[in-house]
C-alpha cells in the first residue's frame, strides 16, 4: 500500500480532505484516502490492527476513550500519538429571514429539557414559545433542530448548553444528577437530526420557523441562508472561540498508528504537514473555512516532530 | 321454441354488459392512472434532478496572463528542478494575485473598493496547484509571462447560474458585491467565460475549500470496476442458483429452507452486507480497505437474491411442455434448460438484473464500512490490479457532496446523479433491448 | 512457481486436454459423430474437467493448509521471551508473515539479494528499515528469533511452493491422461460433464447459504457482546429507544420494529396496487411501443440513488402533506411522517414490483387468454380471474422482493420519516426504522465497545430472525393458496 | 362407410344466422382466408371440412373475433350475424363472445379446479343467482360434456391434471355452460373415444333445436353424421358449400370430390 | 386381469423389444394404471385403444419415463427394453429417451423456427456432420411428417404459428428426424385430415421394417389399419392385448367386445 489511509470524524473530514489535496498537490506522494464514518468507528478501524489493511491515521472530535485504548492493545496497537490540531465551535442558527436571536443556556434548558423548575418545582415543560422561556425572545414556535445522540457534537450541547442551563435554572439542586438534565421532551419541540449539517439546513428550509444546530464553519459557508445567535451576548466566530469567550466548543483530535510511522510512505510528512502553520495556522486554509486554531500549535509541531506517542488517560 | 328473431343484438350494448364494460374501462383507467402516477413521480424526479444538476456541466472560467516570477520560483536562478519543487503551492498563489491586481489597475475594470487579496479569491485555489504543474512541466518557462485559464471560485460561478445574487453577496461571508461586479467586467473584456464542464466529468474530488474543482473522474472509474464485479459474479451465480433450485433440486425442507433464506437475504439492510464484507473480506481475506474489488464482491452478495428470485419466479412462469418437448426428443434435462427454458425465461432474468444492477449502483450504505466512503483523489489503475486500488464510486460521491458544507457541492451532488442515471441507462441499454428481443408469447 | 502461474499452468493443459479430447473421440468414431455416445465437445469437456478440477481443487487445499503447517513448525522458534506483555504469539506470527513477505518485496524491489537474505542479520542490516524502503509496514522493532523465524518461513514456504507446482501440474496431467483413456465412443462424456455443471449450478445456490452463515457469523459476536453490557429482557420488551451519549440508555427494539413494519406497509400499500396496474397494463393494454419505452422508464425509478428520494420526501413531499393534510386535520404539525417516507419509498418500489410482474404476466401462455376471450370475458376479468392467478407464483416473488427492499432502506426514512422512535398508529407522526437506527448507531462518535453501538448488532441480527419469520409464514401462505393450482 | 345422416328435419324454415362476404385473412404476408362468402342458417349444424392448413380454424376465429388477439392477423370483408356487422364499431366484442361460443382446437383448461373451469362462464356473465344453481348449471355442463361421472368424485382437481380427451370434454362443458346462441367448435371430437364421440354428438343435436352450431371436422363420417350443411375449404379457398347429402354425394367440384374419395389432402 | 402373453410361438421371428410387468402408476391418489403386463414385440406396431381416460398416455409416458417430470406420478413394477430395466437406477432416462421417441397428445412445437424445431434432436445427438446434412435430415422429416410441402418455404417461420394440424405433423417430423429404435406416438392423426392421417400411417408402416412403433387412437378404423397388435385399456387395466385381427374380430373380453362395437366408452 502506499498512500495514507485515514478515517473518522465526520466534522474533521472537511478538514483532513484540505490537508490531503494540498499535501498531494505539493509532495511526492499520494494523496491521502480520506473516510468520514464517525470519531468511534474511525478509532474502532484504528485499532483493529498493524498492517496495510488497517488505517493509519484516525480522525476523532472526542477524546480517545480507554475501551478503545483497550482494544487496540489486545489488537497489537501499542504505541498511538494523539494530535490536537483545533477547536469547533458550535453555533445556533435559524432562518436568515426571520427573527434573530441571543440565547443563554438557561434558555435552551428551558425551551427543551424535559422538566423545568417552575416555582421553585419540577414540572413538565409548559413552554411553548420561545417567549415563553425568556420574555427577550420573539414569540415564535419552539423548534429546535439537535444533532443525534450518536453526534460528539451532541455531548457538547449535553455538557455546555444543558447542563449550564440547567444549573443556572436551580434545576439541578433538585434534580440532583448532571445526566437528569440531558432528558429532553418528547413532543416533537426537539428533533433529532441523525444525518449532517446538511440535513439539518434541509430540515429548517421546511420548517422556517425553527432552530438549529450548526458546526461553526458550516455557519461560515452558509450565512447568506442563516442568521446566527449569539450565546451569552457573545458573536460566535474563530475568534471568540478561540479566545474562550463563546462557550460552547470543543477540541479536535487526530491519532496516529505509531506502527505505521516510517512504514506508510508520506504518513510522517502528512502528519507534519497537518499541523504547520501553513496549514493549520491561523492564516491557513483551515482556518479559513472555519476552523479555530489551537493557541499551542506549536507544542503540537513539536510532539510530532518527536514522535511523542499518547500518554495514558487520566 | 321456433322464434329465431335474435335475443339481443349485437349493436346495441345490454345492461350487463354495460356494467361489465364500465368495470373494464375502471379497471383500465386504474392502469392509466398507475402509469400516470408513476411516470409523473418520474418526470417530477427528473426535473428536479436536471434542474439541480445540470449547472454543475457548465463552469465559469477566468483567463489571466500570469508573469511567472522567477524571484519566486526559481530564487537562487539555479533552473534546478529539485530547488523549483520546494515552492508549494502557497508560493504561487501571490502571482495570480498579482496578475489580478494588474488588471484592477485598468481603469475599464476597476471596482472600487475590491481589495486585490478579495480579488484573488475568485480564482480557484486549484489555480496555484494548475500553475505549479505547469511549471514543473515546463521549468524553462520561468520568467515569462502565460496565459492560464483558471477556474472561477464557486461563488462567482454560482453567481452566473443564479445560486448567487448581489443580494446574497450582501449577507454571504465568502463573496462580495464588488466582487461579482469585477466579475461582471471581466465578463465584458471577455476574460470571464462559461463553458462545457470536462473537469466535472475528468477530475477527481476535491476538498471543501474547492467545490468548482470537483469533479467524477475516480467515481466513475471505482463504479466501472465494482460494476464488472458485480455483473460477471452476481449473473451466472444468480442464475446458476436459480436453475438448480428451480429445475433440479428436489422439493424438500432442505430447498424451502433455502428459498425463505434467499427471500430473507434480500430484506438484509445493505449495511448489514457491508459489516459481512469488512468481517470477511477485509479482516479474514485480507484484501484491502476502500477497493472497488471489496465493494463489488459485497455488492455481489447484496445483489444477489434479487437476481435469484428474479430468475425463479420466471422459471417457474415456462410451460412444462417445452420441457416435456424436448425430454422427448432426447435432450437431458441440462439441454432442455439451457436451450429451451432459459431463453423463454430470459426476459425476466434481465429485469432482475436491470433491478440489481440498479440497486447496486446507487448503493451507499455498505461501502461505508469498507471504506470506500472516502476522499479519493488518486485514480486507480487498470484492472485487474485497479480492482485493488483505492477508488470512490458513483453515489459515494453524491453522498460525500450532499454533506459539505458550501452550496455548490449541492448542485455537483445533482450533477453527479444526473451521470449516475446515464451510466445507469447506459448499463441497462443491452439488458433492455436483449429482453425485448426474447420477450414472445405462446 | 507462484500459485497464480500453477493455477495458470493447470489451465493451459486443461484447454489443451479440451481440443485433444475432442478430437480424439471424433477419431475413435472414424469421424462418424453418431457412433458417439455424446456429442464430441463433451468428451472435450470431460478431459478438461478431469485435468483442471482435481488440480485445482489440490492447489487450493494446498494453499489453504501450507502456510498452517509451516507456521507450525515455525513458532517454536518463537521463544515465550520474544513475546512482549500485551502482545500474543499471534502477532508475532503475523509479523513474520509480514516481514518474510517483505522480504520478497524487497528482493524484487533490488533492496536486498537472495544471498543477502541468507546472511541476514540484524547487525549488518537495518532490516525494518530495509523493509520500510520498499513500504512494508512492520508493528515494531524486529526481534533476532523473529527475524530467523522470518527467514526460515520464507524458505520453507519457497520450497514448498515448489512441491505444489510438481504435484498439481502432476495431477493435471495424470488426470489428462486418464480421461484421455476413458475417451471412447460408448463413454458418457455428455453425463460427466453435465454432472460437472450440476455441481456448479449446487455451489451456486450454496453462496446464498454461505452469505447467511456470514451474515450471522459476523454479527452474533457483537450481539452477545451487547446482550452482556445490556438485558435481552430489556432489548426486547422495552417500549422506548432513547440511547444516550454518555450511557445509561433505553434501548428497547419495539417501537423501532413498529416502525420498521408501518413504514414498509403503507410504502407497500402504495406501491404494490400501482406497480400491479402499471404490469397489468402494460402487459394486456399497452401497445409493443408504449410498452418499450414505459416499462425502462419506470424501471429508471429503481436506479435513482435513494438520496434524492430523501430530498425528496424532506423538501416537498413532508411540508406538502403537513400543510394540506396533517395541519388541517389537526393530525400532527411533523414534516417527516411514516406517510411522508412510505409514500416516497412506495414510488421507489414501483418497478420492483410492476417489471418482475410484467414479465410473468407476460409468460402466461396466450391459449389461456384465448379460453377465457372465448366464454365472453372482458379483458379485465381475463386478467383477474385467469391471468393473475396463473402467474400468481412471480408476482408474490415480485411483492417480497419489494417488501424486502422496503424493510433494507435507510436514506429515505431517515429524511422522509425522521430519527425519532416512537409507538404511535398516527401516521403523520414522525417514527424510525430499525435499518436506521443500525446505521446511525454504527457510524457514530460513541466508543466502539458500548452498548449504544453494539445495539445495531442485536438489531441487525434481530431484523434477520424477524424477517425470516415474516418469510416463512409468506412461504406457507403462497403453498397454501397455490395448491388449488397447477 | 357413411352413416347416412338421419336428421332430416324440414329445412324449409331455416333463417340465416351468419353471413360472410368477402372474408379475407392474412397472418401478416400468408393469405390464409381467400375472399370466402358463405350464409349459415340458424338451427342447423354446419360443417367445415377440408385439408389441414386450409384456414378452417382461422375462418371460425372470425366468427367471434377470436382473431382480434392474434396481432399478426388482419380480417377484412363483412360478417353478419342476425344481418349485424360483427366488425362494426359499435359491436363489443364481449357480448359477440357471450353469444357465439367457441371450443378450441387445442383443449385448453384454466389452471384452475374443475369445477371452476366450467363456473367460470356462468359467474361472469351472471347467469346463477346462487351458489346451488351454479352447482346445477355445472353438472348439467359437465353431463353435456359427457365427462360428469368421470369427474363429479374430484370436482376439486385442477383441470390441467385430466387426460386429453378428458380436457377436451372439460372445454365443451365449459363452452355450453354459458347458452351461446352460437356454437364453433373447433374439432372438438379429436381426442374422443366413439362412444365419447357419439355423445359429444347427441349433445350437438340437442343444441341445434335452439342454436346454430358450426363444427370443424377431420372425420367426413362426423360431418356426414352430424351437419345439414357442409363447407369445403382448399387453400384458404371456399370450395363449395351446400347441404351435407348433396356435398357427400353429389359434390359440384373436383377438388370436393378428389378430397372426399381421399385423393388430395 | 390379463396376463403375460405367452403366444410368442406363433410369431418365432419377433422378438420381444419392450416388455411391462405389473406396471402401477399412481397420480397422488388416483390409481391411474393397475397392475399391466404387456410385451410388445420389435419391428412391429402396437396399437392403444381404450375409451378416453383410461391410461393409455400415462402408460405410453412409462415407455419413455417422461412420467419422471411429474412430481405426484408415481410408477411401480419393471419394464424391460431389450431386457433392460429401464427404471433400474444405471440406466440414463436421457439416453433412454433418444432411443424411444414420442409424439405428445397435445402438439407441442418449441417457439423456434420450424427448421430448428426439427433439427434439434438431429443437433443434441449429433446425427449431421455438417449443415447440408442436417438439411437433408430435416428435409427428409418433414417429408415423412407429410408437412414439407406445406412449409417448405416458410423454414424460418415459427413453429408456433402453425395450424393444428400442422404442428401436429410438425411434432411427428421432430420425433423422427433423431431416428429412435422405438416410436410412441400419442394420437398422433387426431387432428389431420385423412389424406394426412394416410400419408402419417404410410410412414409409420415404412418404420415398421426397422423399428417398433406404439400408437394411441381413438378410431378403431386406424388402430385396424395400422397395427399387427393391439392393447384395450378400460379403467386403467390392459384388458386384452393380442393380434390387431383376433381383437377386432373375435375379442375375449366381452369389455373389448362391447367397446368396439360402441357399446362403452
Ligand atoms: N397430471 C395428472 N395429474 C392427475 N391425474 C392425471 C394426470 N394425468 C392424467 N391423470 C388421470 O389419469 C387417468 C389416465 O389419464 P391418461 O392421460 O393416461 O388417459 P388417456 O387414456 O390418455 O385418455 P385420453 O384418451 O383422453 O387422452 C385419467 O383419469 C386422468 O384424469
Ligand atoms: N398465428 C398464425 N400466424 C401465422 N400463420 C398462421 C397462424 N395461424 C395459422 N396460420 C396459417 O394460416 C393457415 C390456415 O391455418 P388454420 O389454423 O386456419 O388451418 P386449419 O384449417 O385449422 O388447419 P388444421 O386442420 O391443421 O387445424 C395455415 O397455413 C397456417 O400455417
Ligand atoms: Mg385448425
Ligand atoms: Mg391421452
Ligand atoms: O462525525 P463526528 O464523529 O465528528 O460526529
Amino acid at each position: 500500500r502506499d498512500q495514507v489511509q485515514i478515517a473518522g470524524s465526520s466534522t474533521v473530514l472537511p478538514y483532513a480532505t484540505i490537508v490531503a489535496e494540498a499535501f498531494g498537490e505539493n509532495f511526492d506522494f499520494p494523496t491521502p484516502v480520506v473516510e468520514g464514518g464517525g470519531s468511534g468507528a474511525g478509532r474502532k478501524k484504528m485499532c483493529e490492527g498493524v498492517g496495510p489493511n488497517t488505517i493509519d491515521i484516525a480522525n476523532s472530535s472526542s477524546r480517545i476513550k480507554q475501551s478503545d485504548i483497550d482494544l487496540c492493545a489486545t489488537n497489537g496497537v501499542s504505541e498511538i500519538m494523539e494530535v490536537r490540531f483545533g477547536y469547533d465551535g458550535i453555533v445556533f442558527a435559524s432562518d436568515i429571514d426571520g427573527p434573530s436571536f441571543g440565547f443563554t443556556p438557561a434558555d435552551w434548558f428551558n425551551a427543551l429539557a424535559a422538566q423545568v423548575v417552575v416555582d421553585g418545582k419540577l414540572v413538565a415543560n409548559p413552554n411553548k414559545q420561545w417567549a415563553d422561556v425568556n420574555a427577550d425572545l420573539a414569540a415564535q414556535d419552539i423548534l429546535a433542530f439537535i444533532p443525534g445522540t450518536k453526534h460528539g457534537t451532541r455531548e457538547v450541547f449535553d455538557k455546555k448548553v444543558l447542563e449550564a442551563g440547567c444549573k443556572a435554572t436551580g434545576a439541578l439542586d433538585l434534580l440532583g444528577d448532571k445526566k437528569a438534565c440531558h432528558a429532553l421532551r418528547t413532543d416533537g419541540v426537539s428533533v433529532d437530526i441523525d444525518g449532517d449539517y446538511t440535513e439539518t439546513l434541509a430540515r429548517l428550509d421546511a420548517n422556517k420557523n425553527a432552530i438549529g444546530v450548526f458546526g461553526l464553519s458550516f455557519y461560515q459557508n452558509n450565512t447568506d441562508k442563516l442568521v446566527v445567535a449569539t450565546m451569552d451576548n457573545v458573536v460566535p466566530s474563530t475568534e471568540t472561540v478561540a479566545s474562550g469567550e463563546y462557550p460552547v466548543s470543543r477540541p479536535l483530535f487526530f491519532y496516529v498508528k505509531k506502527a505505521h510511522l516510517g512504514v506508510i510512505p508520506g504518513l510522517q510528512e502528512y502528519v507534519e504537514f497537518f499541523v504547520s502553520d501553513d496549514m493549520a495556522g491561523p492564516d491557513g486554509p483551515l482556518a479559513e473555512y472555519g476552523l479555530v486554531s489551537d493557541p499551542e500549535l506549536s507544542a503540537t509541531q513539536d510532539m510530532v516532530a518527536n514522535g511523542t506517542p499518547m500518554q495514558p488517560l487520566n | 321454441m321456433t322464434d329465431v328473431t335474435p335475443t339481443t343484438s349485437i349493436l346495441t350494448v345490454d345492461d350487463r354488459t354495460r356494467r361489465r364494460n364500465v368495470a373494464e374501462k375502471r379497471f383500465r383507467t386504474y392502469g392509466v392512472i398507475a402509469i400516470t402516477l408513476a411516470m409523473l413521480a418520474l418526470v417530477g424526479l427528473m426535473t428536479s434532478i436536471f434542474s439541480g444538476g445540470l449547472p454543475a456541466f457548465k463552469q465559469t472560467f477566468i483567463t489571466l496572463d500570469v508573469y511567472l516570477d522567477p524571484a519566486k520560483l526559481d530564487k537562487d536562478g539555479s533552473s534546478d528542478l529539485e530547488k523549483i519543487r520546494k515552492v508549494s503551492t502557497f508560493g504561487y498563489a501571490p502571482l495570480i494575485k498579482k496578475a489580478l491586481e494588474e488588471q484592477l489597475a485598468k481603469p475599464e475594470l476597476a471596482v472600487e473598493g475590491l481589495k486585490s487579496k478579495d480579488a484573488a479569491k475568485m480564482i480557484s485555489k486549484e489555480g496555484a496547484a494548475e500553475m505549479r504543474r505547469f511549471v514543473l512541466a515546463n521549468p524553462d518557462m520561468i520568467g515569462e509571462t502565460v496565459s492560464f485559464k483558471f477556474l472561477a471560485s464557486g461563488r462567482i460561478d454560482g453567481y452566473y447560474k443564479g445560486r448567487v445574487t448581489m443580494q446574497s453577496a450582501e449577507r454571504d461571508k465568502n463573496v462580495s458585491p464588488q466582487q461579482l461586479q469585477f466579475a461582471d467586467k471581466l465578463k465584458d473584456a471577455g476574460l470571464l467565460k462559461t463553458s462545457f464542464n470536462w473537469g466535472f466529468l475528468t477530475r477527481a474530488d476535491a476538498s471543501e475549500n474547492r467545490p468548482e474543482a470537483a469533479g467524477l473522474g475516480v467515481a466513475i472509474l471505482g463504479s466501472v470496476y465494482m460494476m464488472v464485479i458485480v455483473l460477471f459474479l452476481a449473473l451466472p451465480i444468480g442464475v446458476a442458483a436459480s436453475i438448480y433450485l428451480e429445475e433440479f433440486a428436489p422439493k424438500n425442507w432442505f430447498t424451502d429452507l433455502v428459498e425463505v433464506n434467499i427471500s430473507n437475504l434480500a430484506a438484509v439492510p445493505s449495511i448489514v452486507f457491508g459489516i459481512l464484507g469488512l468481517a470477511i473480506f477485509i479482516n479474514f481475506a485480507g484484501l484491502p480497505q476502500s477497493a472497488p474489488i471489496v465493494g463489488g464482491l459485497v455488492l455481489t452478495l447484496m445483489t444477489l437474491p434479487t437476481i435469484i428470485i428474479a430468475t425463479r419466479a420466471s422459471l417457474k412462469a415456462v410451460p412444462p411442455s417445452i420441457r416435456d418437448a424436448a425430454l422427448g426428443v432426447g435432450a437431458s434435462k441440462m439441454q432442455a434448460v439451457f436451450h429451451h427454458v432459459l431463453p423463454l425465461a430470459a426476459p425476466g432474468i434481465l429485469t432482475g438484473t436491470i433491478i440489481g444492477l440498479a440497486q447496486a449502483l446507487g448503493e451507499t450504505a455498505p461501502l461505508l464500512l469498507i471504506g470506500m466512503v472516502a476522499f479519493v483523489r488518486e485514480y486507480p489503475s487498470a484492472p485487474p490490479e485497479g480492482f485493488f486500488d483505492p477508488a470512490a464510486a458513483l453515489p459515494v460521491q453524491v453522498y460525500n457532496w450532499t454533506q459539505r458544507a458550501d452550496p455548490a457541492f449541492v448542485e455537483r451532488a445533482s450533477g453527479a446523479i444526473i451521470v449516475l442515471l446515464v451510466f445507469l441507462l447506459l448499463m441497462n441499454t443491452i439488458a433492455i433491448i436483449l429482453r425485448r428481443r426474447f420477450e414472445r408469447r405462446w | 512457481m507462484s500459485a497464480g502461474l500453477v493455477i495458470l499452468a493447470v489451465i493451459a493443459i486443461a484447454i489443451v486436454g479440451f481440443f485433444v479430447g475432442r478430437s480424439r473421440a471424433l477419431n475413435s468414431a472414424g469421424g462418424d459423430i453418431r457412433q458417439l455416445h455424446s456429442l464430441p465437445g463433451y468428451y472435450g469437456q470431460a478431459v478438461f474437467l478431469f485435468s483442471a478440477v482435481p488440480a485445482l481443487l489440490v492447489t487450493a487445499v494446498w494453499l489453504i493448509l501450507q502456510p498452517m503447517m509451516i507456521e507450525n513448525r515455525i513458532s517454536d522458534m518463537i521463544l515465550p521471551t520474544d513475546i512482549a506483555e500485551g502482545s500474543s504469539l499471534e502477532l508475532i506470527m503475523a509479523d513474520v508473515r509480514r516481514i518474510s513477505s517483505g522480504l520478497d518485496t524487497a528482493v524484487v524491489a533490488g533492496a536486498l539479494s537472495e544471498p543477502e537474505i541468507e546472511t541476514l542479520n540484524l547487525d549488518n542490516t537495518d532490516v525494518r528499515g530495509v523493509l520500510a524502503g520498499v513500504g512494508v509496514a512492520v508493528a515494531s522493532d524486529i526481534k533476532p528469533n523473529v527475524l530467523d523465524a522470518s527467514v526460515a518461513y520464507r524458505a520453507k514456504t519457497a520450497a514448498a511452493r515448489g512441491y505444489m507446482a510438481v504435484v498439481s501440474i502432476a495431477i493435471a496431467l495424470v488426470g489428462f491422461a486418464v480421461a484421455l483413456s476413458l475417451t471412447k465412443p460408448d463413454y458418457r462424456a455428455r453425463n460427466v460433464s453435465e454432472a460437472a455443471i450440476k455441481s456448479l449450478l449446487v455451489l451456486s445456490s450454496f453462496v446464498a447459504i454461505l452469505t447467511t452463515i456470514g451474515i450471522i457469523a459476523s454479527l452474533i459476536f457483537e450481539t452477545s457482546n451487547f446482550f452482556r453490557m445490556y438485558p435481552a429482557k430489556d432489548f426486547f420488551f422495552n417500549l422506548t429507544w432513547n440511547p444516550q451519549f454518555t450511557g445509561g440508555s433505553d434501548l428497547g427494539i419495539i417501537p423501532l420494529l413498529w416502525g420498521t413494519l408501518y413504514v414498509s406497509f403503507v410504502a407497500l400499500v402504495f406501491a404494490v396496487p400501482i406497480g400491479l396496474f402499471v404490469a397489468i397494463y402494460l402487459s394486456e393494454y399497452a401497445s409493443s411501443k408504449v410498452r418499450s419505452i414505459v416499462k425502462p422508464a419506470v424501471e429508471v425509478l429503481a436506479g435513482i440513488p435513494t438520496i434524492v428520494y430523501g430530498l425528496f420526501a424532506l423538501i416537498t413531499v413532508g411540508p406538502l402533506l403537513r400543510d394540506y393534510f396533517a395541519q388541517p386535520l389537526g393530525l400532527g404539525q411533523s414534516s417527516s411522517s411514516v406517510l411522508t417516507a412510505g409514500l416516497v419509498m412506495g414510488i421507489m418500489l414501483i418497478p420492483f414490483v410492476s417489471s418482475l410482474s410484467d414479465d410473468v404476466i407476460n409468460a402466461v401462455p396466450q391459449s389461456m387468454r384465448d379460453g377465457s376471450y372465448g366464454l365472453g370475458a372482458t379483458q379485465s376479468e381475463t386478467v383477474k380471474q385467469v391471468i393473475l392467478p396463473a402467474a400468481l407464483p412471480g408476482i408474490v416473488g415480485a411483492i417480497i422482493l419489494a417488501a424486502s427492499r422496503a424493510i433494507g432502506e435507510t436514506m429515505i426514512v431517515v429524511m422522509g420519516a425522521g430519527a425519532a422512535a416512537k409507538l404511535s398508529l398516527n401516521p403523520l407522526e414522525a417514527m424510525t426504522t430499525i435499518t436506521v437506527k443500525i446505521v446511525s448507531q454504527l457510524t457514530g462518535d460513541t466508543e466502539f465497545a458500548s452498548p449504544e453501538t453494539l445495539v445495531a448488532f442485536a438489531l441487525g441480527l434481530s431484523l434477520f430472525v424477524i424477517t425470516l419469520g415474516l418469510n416463512v409464514l409468506a412461504l406457507y401462505i403462497v403453498r397454501k393458496y397455490r395448491e388449488q393450482y397447477e | 362407410m357413411y352413416d347416412a345422416p338421419q336428421l332430416g328435419n324440414a329445412m324449409d324454415q331455416t333463417t340465416t344466422k351468419i353471413s360472410a362476404r368477402n372474408v379475407q385473412v392474412h397472418y401478416g404476408d400468408t393469405h390464409a382466408i381467400k375472399d370466402v362468402n358463405v350464409d349459415i342458417d340458424a338451427k342447423t349444424v354446419t360443417a367445415f371440412i377440408g385439408p389441414s392448413g386450409c384456414g378452417k380454424s382461422t375462418f371460425l376465429r372470425c366468427i367471434n373475433r377470436m382473431n382480434d388477439t392474434i396481432d399478426i392477423c388482419r380480417v377484412t370483408g363483412d360478417i353478419l350475424i342476425d344481418g349485424e356487422d360483427i366488425y362494426d364499431k359499435r359491436v363489443d366484442p364481449v357480448q359477440l363472445r357471450a353469444k357465439v361460443g367457441m371450443v378450441f382446437q387445442k383443449p385448453n383448461p384454466f389452471p384452475k379446479s374443475i369445477y371452476d373451469n366450467v363456473a367460470y362462464g356462468p359467474r361472469i356473465h351472471g347467469l346463477a343467482k346462487n351458489k346451488s344453481e351454479l352447482d346445477e348449471i355445472v353438472e348439467k355442463s359437465l353431463r353435456r360434456g359427457a365427462i360428469w361421472d368421470e369427474v363429479k368424485d374430484r370436482l376439486d382437481a385442477p383441470g390441467t391434471g385430466l387426460s386429453g380427451g378428458q380436457q377436451q370434454r372439460l372445454c365443451i362443458a365449459r363452452a355450453v355452460a354459458t347458452e351461446p346462441e352460437v356454437l364453433l367448435m373447433d374439432e372438438p371430437c379429436s381426442a374422443l373415444d366413439p362412444i365419447a364421440t357419439a355423445q359429444v354428438e347427441e349433445l350437438i343435436d340437442e343444441l341445434r333445436s335452439q342454436f346454430s352450431v358450426v363444427i370443424v371436422t377431420h372425420s367426413m363420417q362426423q360431418a356426414a353424421r352430424v351437419s345439414q350443411k357442409t363447407a369445403f375449404f382448399h387453400l384458404g379457398n371456399l370450395v363449395e358449400f351446400g347441404d351435407t347429402t348433396q356435398i357427400f354425394t353429389n359434390p359440384q367440384d373436383e377438388r370436393t370430390q378428389n378430397y372426399i374419395t381421399g385423393r388430395i389432402g
